[in-house]
Parts: C-alpha cells; sequence; structure tokens
C-alpha cells in the first residue's frame, strides 16, 4: 500500500484507540485528580465492563442494536455499583492513604479478575456490533463502527466535560479536587463526593468497553494493556488535568498508531514506551499540565 | 536504636540462619524445594525493601532488575559459556549497570511520576527480551543445562540440580543478602534512607546529598534484585520472559508489604506467606487468586504495617 | 535460532552413551525378576497417580478447561478397561496459571508431594520449557502435549516426551505443499513475534521454498497487540495467501478486522485454526472466512466419513457435531489439539505396561518403553489417526487436516501424509544418561 | 578584621516569583562571630533571602560568597557541609525517629565528612548526647520526635543545627510558638552558640533581637531598608514607619 492511504489508516486506527483511552483516562484521572488515589483495579472494571456488555447483550437478544443499547445502559450502572461498594467498604477505610490504597486496588483487581474467570470463564466472547457496515475506500475497507465509536466517545467526553463544569455535582468534585480542607469547611460532603467520584470513574471504564466489546471480545484479562496505557495517559496530560488528559489520550493513541508505520512493531512499541518514560523524566508535570504546586 | 540491642539482633538473624540451615535435614523433600525457591525469591523481596521500604521509594518495575540478573547470567552462561560463577558475576554487573542507568533517570520524578517512570523501564526491558527473541527465546526461554549450572570449587563441584545442595546454595545467597541488609540498616547509609524516606528537603539541609543517596539505594536494591534473579537461574535453570512481566513487579511490592517494609525479617515472611497462601488454596479452589486478593485487602485494613511490621509495633520495637 | 537448535544437539551429541537406551528385553527381563513379581502383587490395587499440570488460570485457560475434561474422559475409559497394568489411574490436578515458574514448583509438588509417579499434561510452550528441568532433575517422566518444537529440537531433557500432538515444525512442513499447490505460491505471514510465532516462520519459509513457492513478506505482531488493522498495509498487493496463526483471547479481533480490510476481493486466507480454538465459527464477524482455509489438528465438526473410533472418542469427551460441548453449545471445544490428551495417556498407558511399571523406581524404563516405540495405529486409543513415533526425538508424527470453512463449520478438504511433515532430527535424547 | 573578609557577603542578590522580586538586589555582609538579626514585615523576602544564601533556592542574579568562595552555584547540601546551617521555620524533625536518630543524622553527617570512613558508634553517641545536652534534651534521647512537646522539637531542630557543628547558624524564627520561660532559655543558649559560631536570625519576637542581635538588618519589600546596632535600628524613624509602629 502506498504511503498516504498507510498513513490515513493508521490515523484512523490511533483515533479509535484514542476514543476509547480518553474515556477510560478520564475516568482514572478523576479518581486520581479529586481523591489522589492511584486506582490499579480500573482495568478490571473496564474489563468487568465489558463482560457485562456481553451478558446483557446475550439476555436481550432481537436486533444486536438494542441488545448493545441496553449495553450501553446496564453496563456502566453495573460497574458504578460495584465502584461504589468496594470504595464504601475498602479504601473509605484506608482514608485514601496513598500506598494502602494500591495495595487494596491490587487486591481488587485479583478479586475481580477471579470472579470473571469463575463466573464467565477464561473464553473471549464478542457482543455484536449495533450495525455492520464496511465503508469502502479506494485502498481498504474499514468498519463503519469503528467511525461511530470514535464519535460516540468524542460526545461522550464532551458530555463528561460538561458535566463537571456546568452542573452541580461536577463543582463539588471540582472543588474538593483543589482543597479537600475548604471543600469540607464549605459544607461540602466530601466523604460523598468521593464514593460518587469512584463509581463515576469506574462507569466512564465501563462506558470505553461496552463500545470497544463489539470490535475486540470480552475477556477475563484483558484490562492490563488499557490499564497501562490509560496510566500512561494520565501522567502525559499532567496528573488530574482533565483538559491534558483528552489531549494526551489523542496523542498516546495517534502516535501508537502512526509510530507502527515506520518501525517494527515490538520495535515501536519499546521506542514509544522509552519515549514516554522520557517526557516523564524530564517534564514530571506532563505535556500540559502545570508545575505542581 | 540508642538502646542498641546489637546482640539481640545478631542472635536473632543468626538464629534464623541456623534454624533454616537445620531445615535442609528437617523439611520433607517438597517443601525443602519450596524453600529454595522462597529463600531466592526473598531476596528479590530484600531488594525491593531497601527501596521501598527504608527509602520510600515505589517502583511499579523491579522485575527489570531481577531479569537484568536472569539474563546477565543465563545468556552468558547459555550462549557464552561461561562458568556459573562468572554467569553470576554478569549478572550482579547487569543489575548494577541498568539499576545506575534507570535510577539517574527516574530519581530525576517522585510519588506516582515514579511509579510510572520505573513501570515503563521495566515494560522496554520486557520487550527487549522479546525482541531479542532469538537469543532469548522471548516467552518460551531458554534452559541451562545441567552441567553447565556446575559451580566448579577448588577440589569440589557444587551440583546446583541437588536439592540439598540447591537449598544450602540458595541459604548462603540469603544469609549473605540478610547481613548486608542489617548492616545497611544499622549503618549510617540505612539512617540516611530512612531519614530520606522522611523528610527529603530536611535531609538536604543536614548536607546529605539526596539525589546520590537515593541512586545509591536503587543501585544496592538492583544488584540485590539481580542477585536473585542470576541465582534463580543457575539454581532452577530456566530463563524466561515472563520473569520480566509486571506480575514480577508486583509480586516483590506485595511480598514486602505483607511481611511488613521496612524490616529485614519482612521480606523473608512476606515470600513465605504469600506462597503457601498460594499453595495451599490451590489445593481446594481454582479460585485462589480470589484469596489471594481478599487476603491483601483484609491485611491493608487490619494490619497495615504487615506481619513482621505489626509484631514489631506491639511488641518488639527492637526489631530492625 | 537455528544456532540455538543445533546447540542443543551438538550438546546431546557431545555426551557419552553411557547409561543409554537398553533394550526393551533387558527392561522386561528385570521386570520379571521374582522379587518384582511378588511386589507387585502386594501394589496391584494401589493406584498409578498421574500428575496433570493444567491451565486453570492465566492466559491457556480456555485450552486448560477442555484438557482436563478429556483427561476425565479418557482416564474414566481407561479405568473401565482396568487400568493400567490392572491398577486404576487416578489424577491429581494442580494449576500451574500458564505461568513457567508456577509450572516448575508444580512439577516438583507432583514429585515430592503428591509422589505422583508420572507427569502429564500442559499446552503453552513456555509452561513446557520452565517445567522440563525440575522434571529432568527429579526424573519424573514429563508428557506434555504442547505442539511446540521444543522437545523435538533437543533443548529440553530425556524425561520429556511428547507423543500425543505433532509439533509445530512438522504441521507446518506438511501443509506447505498443499497451500502452493491450492492456494498459491506468494505468500505473506502474519505471526505473533514470539517464540511461538517464530517457530512458524522459521520452517514454513523452507517448506514452502521447497515447493516453489515463496514468503514475499513476514508480519511479526508484539504479543500484547489488540488491534491489527494498522499492520494490514504491510501486505503485499500481489500476495496470493496470507498465512495466519494467532494465538490468545485478540485472536477473533484479528480475524474480524481482516475482514473489514479486505472485504470480499482479499487473498485466500490460509490459518492455523490455534486462532480460533474455543470460539464459535458463528461467533458475529467471522462471516468473511466462508471460503478460507485452517490447518486442524483434529476435526471440531463431525465429517460425515468419520470412523467408529472417532465417534466414539467425541461422545466420550462430550462434544457434539459441531465440537461444541453436549452441556452447552456456546462452550466451544479446543477440538484440534484437545484430542492430544486423549492419546498421550494412552501411550503412557503402554509404555508403562511395557515397562511393567510398579513404582518410582520404574520410571527411567517408562521412558525407554516410550522410546522404543516407533509408531502408533489409528482407533480408539488414537482416535486422531495413525502416528510415527521418533525415540531419539520424543516427538510424534501424524496426518493433519486442512479444512474449508464452509457454512459457518470446517469441511476437512485435505489429509496431509505422515511423510509431509517428516523433516532432518535435530536431536537423539537417548544419547543421554538418565 | 572582620569587616575586611565577611564570613558571608551577597552581592546584587535576587530573586523574583514570577513579576514579583521577593529579594532585589541585596548586597549584604556578615562577618564572623556575629549574631545578626534580620527583621521586617510579612513578605518582606527575609525567608527568600536566607533561602538563597543557604541553597533552597536558586537566585535569578547576583552572587553568594562565603569564607571568601563565590557559592552562588553550589547545591545546598554541599553548602550545609561547608559550614551553613539551617533550622526550618516550620518545624521539620524527624517526627517517626527517635530525637537521638534525629541528631545523629547531623553528627554522622559531620564525622563522615571529618573523613576516616564509617564513623564509630562511641564517637557518634558522644556527639549526639552534647548537642542534646546542649538544648537541654538529654533526658529525651529515645523519645520519638514527634512525641515531644513543640517547644521540645524547636530545640531537637536547633540541636540538630549544632551538631552540624556549624560556622553559619540560620534560625529562622526560631521561638516562634514557645512559652517565655522557654524563650529565656533559649536567648542563653544562643548566645553560648555564638561563641563558636556566627548566628543568623530572622525574628519577629523584638524582645529575643533586641537581647541578642550585635546589629540589626531591617528588610522591607525584598530590599534591606536599614542596617545597625539595635538601639540605632529603634531610633530610625524609616524602620518605625515600615514595621515597628506603622
Amino acid at each position: 500500500m502506498s504511503f498516504g492511504p498507510h498513513l490515513l489508516l493508521a490515523t484512523l486506527e490511533g483515533l479509535v484507540t484514542s476514543a476509547v483511552l480518553a474515556l477510560m483516562a478520564l475516568g482514572l484521572s478523576l479518581v486520581f485528580g479529586v481523591m489522589r488515589v492511584v486506582n490499579v483495579a480500573h482495568g478490571e472494571f473496564f474489563m468487568l465492563g465489558a463482560v457485562v456488555a456481553w451478558w446483557v447483550a446475550s439476555i436481550v437478544g432481537g436486533h444486536p442494536a438494542v441488545g448493545f443499547l441496553a449495553a450501553l445502559v446496564v453496563s456502566p450502572l453495573v460497574v458504578a455499583a460495584v465502584a461504589f461498594a468496594a470504595e464504601r467498604l475498602v479504601l473509605r477505610r484506608l482514608s485514601y492513604e496513598p500506598e494502602a490504597t494500591i495495595v487494596a486496588t491490587i487486591g481488587l483487581l485479583y478479586i475481580i479478575q477471579q470472579l470473571a474467570l469463575t463466573f464467565y470463564g477464561p473464553e473471549a466472547r464478542p457482543v455484536e456490533a449495533p450495525f455492520s457496515i464496511r465503508v469502502t475506500l479506494p485502498w481498504f475497507g474499514y468498519s463503519g463502527y469503528k467511525l461511530f465509536v470514535i464519535a460516540v466517545a468524542a460526545l461522550l467526553v464532551v458530555a463528561t466535560w460538561l458535566m463537571l463544569t456546568r452542573t452541580r455535582a461536577g463543582l463539588l468534585m471540582r472543588a474538593t479536587q483543589y482543597d479537600r480542607e475548604t471543600a469540607q469547611a464549605f459544607a461540602i460532603p466530601v466523604d460523598r463526593v468521593y464514593a460518587g467520584v469512584f463509581a463515576l470513574g469506574a462507569g466512564l471504564a465501563a462506558i470505553a468497553a461496552v463500545l470497544i466489546v463489539p470490535i475486540q471480545q470480552a475477556h477475563y484479562l484483558m484490562g492490563l494493556d488499557p490499564l497501562l496505557l490509560s496510566f500512561i495517559v494520565v501522567i502525559i496530560g499532567g496528573l488530574g488535568s482533565l483538559r491534558g488528559t483528552v489531549l494526551a489520550a489523542v496523542l498516546i493513541g495517534l502516535s501508537d498508531g502512526i509510530i507502527s508505520v515506520f518501525f517494527s512493531p515490538t520495535l515501536a512499541k519499546m521506542l514509544a514506551t522509552l519515549l514516554v518514560a522520557l517526557v516523564l523524566v524530564f517534564r514530571p508535570q506532563g505535556l500540559f499540565g502545570t508545575a505542581p504546586r | 536504636m540508642r538502646t542498641d540491642g546489637l546482640a539481640r539482633i545478631v542472635a536473632l538473624h543468626l538464629g534464623l540462619v541456623l534454624l533454616l540451615l537445620a531445615l535442609n535435614w528437617l523439611l520433607p523433600e517438597y517443601h525443602r524445594g519450596v524453600f529454595s525457591r522462597i529463600l531466592v525469591l526473598a531476596v528479590f523481596a530484600m531488594g525491593y525493601n531497601v527501596m521501598f521500604g527504608y527509602t520510600g521509594l515505589l517502583s511499579l518495575g523491579h522485575a527489570m532488575f531481577f531479569a537484568a540478573g536472569l539474563y546477565g547470567a543465563g545468556l552468558t552462561v547459555y550462549h557464552l559459556g561461561w562458568p556459573a560463577p562468572a554467569g553470576f558475576a554478569a549478572g550482579l554487573a547487569a543489575g548494577l549497570a541498568l539499576a545506575l542507568a534507570v535510577g539517574v533517570l527516574a530519581l530525576r520524578t517522585t510519588g506516582v511520576a515514579f511509579m510510572i517512570v520505573t513501570l515503563m523501564f521495566a515494560q522496554v526491558i520486557y520487550l527487549l527480551t522479546l525482541y531479542f527473541t532469538t537469543y532469548t527465546r522471548g516467552e518460551e526461554g531458554l534452559v541451562l543445562a545441567p552441567e553447565d549450572r556446575f559451580i566448579a570449587l577448588p577440589g569440589a563441584v557444587l551440583d546446583p540440580t541437588d536439592p540439598s545442595t540447591r537449598y544450602l546454595l540458595a541459604l548462603a545467597l540469603f544469609a549473605a543478602a540478610l547481613a548486608a541488609t542489617v548492616a545497611i540498616v544499622r549503618a549510617p547509609f540505612g539512617r540516611t534512607l530512612v531519614a530520606i524516606r522522611e523528610n527529603e528537603e530536611r535531609m538536604r539541609m543536614l548536607g546529605y546529598d539526596v539525589f546520590a543517596n537515593k541512586l545509591a539505594a536503587v543501585a544496592v536494591s538492583g544488584v540485590l534484585c539481580a542477585a536473585a534473579g542470576a541465582a534463580y537461574a543457575l539454581l532452577f535453570g530456566y530463563v524466561g520472559a515472563g520473569f520480566a512481566s509486571i506480575q514480577y513487579s508486583i509480586l516483590p511490592l506485595l511480598w514486602v508489604l505483607l511481611g511488613g517494609a521496612a524490616t529485614t525479617l519482612g521480606p523473608i515472611v512476606g515470600t513465605l506467606a504469600m506462597f503457601y497462601v498460594v499453595d495451599v488454596t490451590s489445593g481446594y479452589t481454582s479460585a485462589y487468586l480470589l484469596v489471594v486478593g481478599l487476603a491483601l485487602i483484609l491485611l491493608i485494613l487490619y494490619f497495615p504495617r504487615g506481619l513482621v511490621g505489626t509484631l514489631r509495633e506491639r511488641w518488639l520495637p527492637w526489631l530492625p | 535460532m537455528t544456532d540455538i537448535g543445533s546447540k542443543g544437539a551438538r550438546r546431546a551429541g557431545g555426551l557419552t552413551r553411557r547409561g543409554a537406551l537398553k533394550g526393551m528385553g533387558a527392561a522386561a527381563g528385570l521386570a520379571l525378576g521374582p522379587g518384582f513379581v511378588r511386589y507387585a502383587q502386594a501394589q496391584s490395587s494401589e493406584p498409578i497417580r498421574i500428575g496433570f499440570q493444567a491451565h486453570r488460570t492465566g492466559i491457556g485457560a480456555a485450552y486448560g478447561r477442555w484438557y482436563e475434561r478429556v483427561t476425565e474422559a479418557a482416564v474414566a475409559r481407561i479405568n473401565e478397561e482396568g487400568g493400567i497394568n490392572g491398577r486404576p489411574v487416578e489424577i491429581v490436578v494442580e494449576d500451574d496459571g500458564t505461568d513457567p515458574a508456577r509450572g516448575a514448583e508444580v512439577v516438583e509438588k507432583f514429585a515430592n508431594q503428591h509422589k505422583t509417579d508420572i507427569v502429564y499434561g500442559t499446552l503453552f510452550s513456555h509452561v513446557v520449557t520452565g517445567s522440563a528441568p525440575a522434571a529432568g532433575e527429579l526424573k519424573m517422566p514429563y508428557y506434555v502435549v504442547s505442539e511446540g518444537y521444543h522437545v523435538a529440537s533437543g533443548r529440553l531433557n530425556r524425561w520429556v516426551v511428547q507423543p500425543g500432538i505433532t509439533d509445530v515444525r512438522s504441521q507446518v512442513t506438511s501443509v506447505a505443499p498443499w497451500i502452493s499447490g491450492n492456494l498459491g505460491k506468494k505468500v505473506t505471514m502474519i505471526y505473533p513475534d514470539y517464540a511461538f510465532g517464530h517457530d512458524h516462520r522459521d520452517f514454513f519459509e523452507p517448506a514452502i521454498a521447497a515447493q516453489g513457492g515463496e514468503v514475499i513478506a513476514k508480519v511479526p505482531i508484539p504479543p500484547t497487540e489488540s488491534s491489527f488493522t494498522r499492520y494490514f498495509p504491510q501486505i503485499p498487493s500481489e500476495t496470493e495467501v496470507i498465512y495466519h496463526v494467532m494465538v490468545g483471547p485478540a485472536v477473533l479481533t484479528f480475524v474480524k478486522e481482516m475482514g473489514d480490510f479486505f472485504g470480499s476481493g482479499g487473498p485466500a486466507l490460509f490459518g492455523f485454526i490455534d486462532s480460533l480454538e474455543a470460539v464459535a465459527l458463528s461467533s458475529p464477524g467471522l462471516e468473511f472466512l466462508e471460503g478460507s482455509h485452517f490447518w486442524e489438528g483434529m476435526a471440531r465438526y463431525a465429517q460425515p466419513d468419520m470412523p467408529d473410533y472417532e465417534r466414539a472418542y467425541r461422545e466420550a469427551v462430550g462434544i457434539d457435531d459441531s465440537g461444541a460441548s453436549l452441556d452447552d453449545p456456546k462452550d466451544v471445544s479446543t477440538a484440534a489439539h484437545m484430542f492430544g490428551c486423549w492419546e498421550t495417556l494412552y501411550v503412557i498407558k503402554a509404555a508403562m505396561e511395557m515397562a511393567d511399571y510398579k513404582g518410582p523406581d520404574d520410571r527411567a524404563k517408562v521412558i525407554e518403553a516410550t522410546e522404543a516405540m516407533s509408531g502408533f495405529d489409528a482407533g480408539i486409543n488414537h482416535p486422531q489417526g495413525a502416528k510415527r513415533f521418533n525415540g531419539k526425538l520424543h516427538q510424534c508424527f501424524g496426518h493433519q487436516n486442512i479444512s474449508l470453512v464452509e457454512n459457518s463449520a470446517l469441511k476437512v478438504v485435505h489429509r496431509t501424509s505422515i511423510e509431509d511433515g517428516l523433516y532432518e532430527p535435530e536431536a537423539d535424547y537417548t544419547a543421554q544418561p538418565f | 578584621m572582620a569587616a575586611v573578609t565577611p564570613l558571608l557577603s551577597t552581592r546584587g542578590l535576587s530573586r523574583s516569583f514570577g513579576g514579583l522580586r521577593a529579594v532585589d538586589e541585596v548586597d549584604f555582609d556578615l562577618p564572623a562571630g556575629e549574631i545578626r538579626a534580620i527583621i521586617g514585615p510579612n513578605g518582606a523576602g527575609k525567608t527568600t533571602f536566607v533561602g538563597l544564601i543557604c541553597g533552597r533556592l536558586a537566585p535569578s542574579a547576583g552572587r553568594v560568597v562565603f569564607d571568601g568562595r563565590d557559592i552562588t552555584g553550589m547545591p545546598a547540601h554541599r553548602r550545609v557541609r561547608a559550614g551553613i546551617a539551617y533550622t526550618f521555620q516550620i518545624t521539620s524533625v524527624f517526627a517517626r525517629l527517635s530525637a537521638f536518630d534525629n541528631v545523629a543524622l547531623s553528627v554522622q553527617r559531620r564525622l563522615l565528612d571529618a573523613g576516616a570512613g564509617r564513623p564509630g558508634r562511641a564517637r557518634l553517641e558522644a556527639g549526639v548526647d552534647r548537642a542534646l545536652a546542649r538544648v537541654g534534651l538529654a533526658g529525651h534521647a529515645a523519645t520519638l520526635a514527634g512525641n515531644l512537646s513543640y517547644g521540645h522539637q524547636r530545640l531537637l531542630e536547633v540541636a540538630m543545627g549544632l551538631a552540624l557543628e556549624p560556622r553559619l547558624l540560620i534560625l529562622d524564627e526560631p521561638t516562634q510558638g514557645l512559652s517565655d520561660g522557654e524563650i529565656a532559655a533559649f536567648i542563653a543558649l544562643v548566645r553560648e552558640i555564638a561563641e563558636d559560631a556566627t548566628v543568623l536570625l530572622i525574628e519577629h519576637n523584638m524582645h529575643v533581637v533586641m537581647e541578642l542581635a550585635g546589629r540589626i538588618t531591617v528588610m522591607e519589600s525584598g530590599r534591606i531598608l536599614a542596617e545597625g546596632e539595635p538601639a540605632a535600628i529603634r531610633a530610625d524613624p524609616a524602620v518605625q514607619q515600615a514595621y515597628l509602629g506603622g
């Protein structure tokens, strides 16, 4: 294939990665920004979202779009409920101490993974896409659903953004993020805000999973790689900076796609990882963050 | 720390080593084999503890140091035909070089960024072992022939495939690492590291080169972990990319937390406890990860200082 | 790659033949000594314990579950027929977590804790490679069902045997003539960028060249990849055949994305069913595989001309005509590989009986008995078909199936001969001492 | 003689944060052996100024000379080892270490710098005991620093500075939060310290300043407003305007 179309394809693929990554990383970033909790189980919320989506879709039946839409509603709610419970039962009791929460979320990771293996099984199972249109370009064909994913994810990112900036709940979250003590002094129920943020973060991961599962199947080990990528995105974007997170997701997604045009894939992964690590080393506040207070 | 208790400390650690020595003849065969592995992995955990427990540097990439030792020893023995002791030395050298390189870069960051940077460097090392599959055979890994693992001493040849010899070699490594940790913890260097963990800025204003001391901690940690990796390759004969994967970066963190961070005995206790939790529960249910996960959460909720840490906090304040 | 293999071979060849293969007569003579007979009678009701190293968790869990089911079925049948040497067979299962380090620990546990007579099992080649040193040191016969080339390469040791499934090198070699004769000569290979994929790469290239074909492009894919479309532009437009082999949970994505990319107008496809083991061919997105071909070790779908013993085998392991579980039609089996468990257990039975196995002291004799075998006839004990066994390589060689995807089912269109898959041996384990 | 080669001097020393010039071209000389107080209203740039001297902050412009050597580019920890000790405005002892260990960190630093490899335990303990005794904490060696009273923590902080045996000891608001009795003892302590070391003191408590300081430097808006004997400063109308009574 000649260079131009190849680049176009890599860009499209990169955008799909970016779209899903943006949603997922937004959840991680929100949790980190507001609660200062590094949620290692975030990838498992993603996986759980995909598994629940499969389960909903296989119960609903009928036209694939019906199952898909049902999953899009039910799955984030279920996952958010699980996260809410985990926050109340475990994280809150640890006073959100950074090291303790890392260990606790590692524990959570094992538990969710094992439960998925036991009750869902080791197979990779697909959810049927709500529609199957193959967009035919002169050089190659492309999945219409993937274009749909890019659009929906972009919409959802904007919606989340509006929620955080325009609604009272969003205001409470941002106030808590800015200064916990002051927020408490202003009678903001910090405790409930934390639980809400953790649930919302997990819900975002679940939505990302529902969008991706018609492309990538639900599997109980699917959480790890998106988790690593989301971490990278959150850090590169500047910890807790939502705008930075979205920009970084686009940057990482696109570069992941485009670097592979020029290098052998394993080498490309290696170089990309090294590059991101070095960015962090020399600009630890992230590309878009400001220097730490 | 003032009430010296040196005699007590030496007695405790020496007693443990002697007990482990006696176990070579007391343990049933299976458990002796298990202990051989645990002693080596405990050295990995001890290396991790130097950085995480004493210096307060939470790394999520320590698999790379273990892998540096594993491959440093494994590749030189397998491809270059080096004798086992030279391979072991190569493993240590690889660990030291990597630790210095990673330390110089990663120590420019702190907190969460440090965690992620170490994780990413480890990912690069993991991908390297896959990229050079021609030499490493990647995931599948290499098997070192028994005769290549023999250690020729003047007048004797140690055969690490013999269970007793292997146990004693593992114990020797463990004892050396334990002695090194105790010495470091009680030396000015150890006090310096702990104080850096507590308040870096204050240490700077007491005239300490914080960066150099942290780098030294990373180097010590890297060499200990590499020693464990090199010993693993030579004692058990298998070298594979799995040991460089993220799972092996998380394991030492769990072992140390379970046993007790910043305690000299925490790593061995944690490694031992974790292994037997998995080993025993996997006999009853394949859902042993659930048990591990629950154990972790309960532990962090109710015993956040780990087993030895809780012991020290409640009853034995003199434990180093 | 070849230098690693030849090193193993050189090392094996360089050893003395001290303690090497004794004839079966000698072994049988020993077993018939008066002391042994009494011992045998005293022990006759004691079960033979076989340690089964299983992928219950980890990336291999989908395979592991079916390996376990087939193992249970085979052992039930063996016990119904009177066990091994009149002794019942007992399976002890331990999870290896699809992790090489745990694999080695499990082998030790079998030997020293469970005191099993032998160890058998497992698929993923890194677990086999990681466990092999432990088996060798414990002098524990280790029968694997892994299809990796690790055994035949000579890299492992005398205690590791693979008598129930053909290795990758042989599989790859045997399908090359059919591909060049039926699909095309210009081949692009897509494979995972690690040892398993490299075996395909290294052995298929000479095999297709020997048929006058050519590998015109190689597209390695990193093991952590979950999306593949961006690699497809590397496929040259003059490609006649895409040879694809992927493993792990992302394979369905791979196949679907290939469909999106090429639509109906792409090159012919030849794949290894490893990609789609435990996955229903009716899964959404797989429609475009219609008309493409797959290697299958054993047919997943019941074939019209299927012999009775194959039918009996399928019934025993509990799969229906489309290769899914009789209890749950959504639970698709790993039919192309799992037969290896059944056949391996029958080889173990035969070897133990030939060696007149009495207890752990006879373990070496079991290996010697296996090495003395030269092949297996097709039948209920070997339902996948007849096999040749090379005792020096510790590896068997069987027929391979090439199947066409037709109406979301697999139809066997060609069965290779055993000779198609033979290659120049690189190792001789019998030269190693026990 | 001291006037000829001051122990510490700065020339054109400046530091800005964003647009704000916290320290603005300060020329400052401190002769050896003196007790010097720096006073000034909040935000005058006192803490920033001593931060530039001890190396916690890098200057935007200007030079710092210590004992005849230009130390402008020298990292903080090397300045400490050259003889500049700094005690923090906000108490920052190592709360989870014993008082002994807190001071031992200083003593071992000094012993290590004196060469001869690893400091012996006996010398270490002797050094710690002496420093703790000087500030009156001899009985608290084994107590965790975090469990000491606030006043004792301030004293421990000073002991840590003392144990470094510095040539210049910078005390940043040392008496903040101390009781009157503690302040009296503290004044005596600083006088005693001044026998071996030069002391630079940032202090708000004018009683302490007047008792201790040989000379006073008054800062305002990042600049030196006035400098002189306590009596002269007290009489200076500009100072009164800016600070003492405004």
